[in-house]
């Protein structure tokens, strides 16, 4: 199986290597993105993540086959995790692995980008005295 | 008509899933369901973005709702 | 400490997520270079890596150096196995964490690219009947 | 003069550490040093590259050598 699509309550990034790592692969490229602390100067408490999980498996199967389609490579990884989420905790994890590694580098960033653009996740920033859903208004 | 609702969606209309009644007129198409649901909350004109979704695929407005179909209001995405 | 640079005779990419992981990271970028098994339509058995470690590590010092001056990093990873390397392990190791992704994807990338040009280390690659120095002739 | 010699360098020496005698006309720089010893091993000449570092840093064809120098030869390097 060249792709591994889950969305999950807990991400563990001690296994992705394992799963990228191909006979064929000279270079595996992982992206992480975790919880920050601050956004916009304000402290985060938390972090909120839903998602419509039978769209956002179909979304990212398809982000997965169009990086498959467009770089040569031997292993694709998209993760997401649901619920609530701490500061340094990972959220989501992207990587691909290919003989060269300028595929697993472009792959990968095109991973990230296209999934925070098309994949049916909603991310709420908990504040101390608000709470507020990410890019909902302009 | 069923509707599904995520995100600020929810918390516009109030709950996850809802038989929504739209006075005995029932949306045609996409264009019309987002038109509809604007009238009656108009909180959703003020987002960023409102996409729906039709068996868990991305709809264009010019897409017709059949009645069995699972459609779903897509406020702008923030995953990652 | 911002920057983590080791020569080791194993590379353990488990640890590398922790490594990097930082309160004020929204992103952690690594790639992971590993063990080809055809080059040049060759099969490879393996690689034999040596370095002049005391310049090495002085190279990789300053290659996190200058990338923590260029770009806004919270955390850098270089690390280099050396010794005999089968098939699939992994061979260097390097990573960035940062708010923002773009700085992390340019970051590691630029930090493997310039590992190869400056670090002195040297790849031997040992086929079925020969084995080659790489790059070492035109 | 010991001289520290890496990689296909090593193999092309022989051996990893050497006293190098000149025939008593020791290298004065850089440039002096990568001259006798392509004068000495012909291999050298047919590398990619070859550099020299001077206590572990680079040095440039110009830099002076003196005797209680660390000084190795770096054939192109093929890290990662």
């Amino acid at each position: 199986m060249n792709k591994i699509i889950e969305i999950v309550k807990e991400l563990d990034t001690n296994t992705v290597y394992q799963e990228l790592s191909h006979p064929q692969s000279g270079g595996i490229c992982v992206f992480v993105g975790s919880v920050r602390e601050i956004t916009n100067n304000e402290q985060v408490m938390a972090l909120e993540f839903e998602t419509y999980e039978s769209m956002a498996l179909k979304e990212m199967h398809k982000l997965a086959d169009v990086a498959l389609e467009k770089w040569n490579l031997n292993k694709v990884v998209i993760k997401h995790a649901v619920g609530k989420k701490d500061v340094q905790d990972p959220v989501v994890i992207v990587g691909a692995s290919s003989a060269h590694r300028t595929a697993c580098f472009e792959a990968c960033r095109f991973l990230i980008d296209t999934l925070k653009e098309t994949v049916p996740i909603w991310k709420k920033e908990m504040f101390k005295n608000k709470s507020v859903w990410v890019s909902a208004h302009p | 008509m069923d509707l599904l609702f995520f995100g600020i969606a929810k918390d516009i209309v109030g709950a996850s899933q809802i038989k929504m009644d739209f006075g005995g007129k029932l949306p045609k198409s996409v264009s019309d369901l987002k038109s509809a649901l604007k009238d009656k909350y108009p909180e959703f004109s003020k987002l960023s973005s409102l996409a729906v979704a039709v068996n868990s695929e991305y709809a264009d407005d010019n897409v017709q709702l059949q009645s069995n179909d699972e459609v779903a209001i897509i406020p702008p995405v923030s995953g990652g």
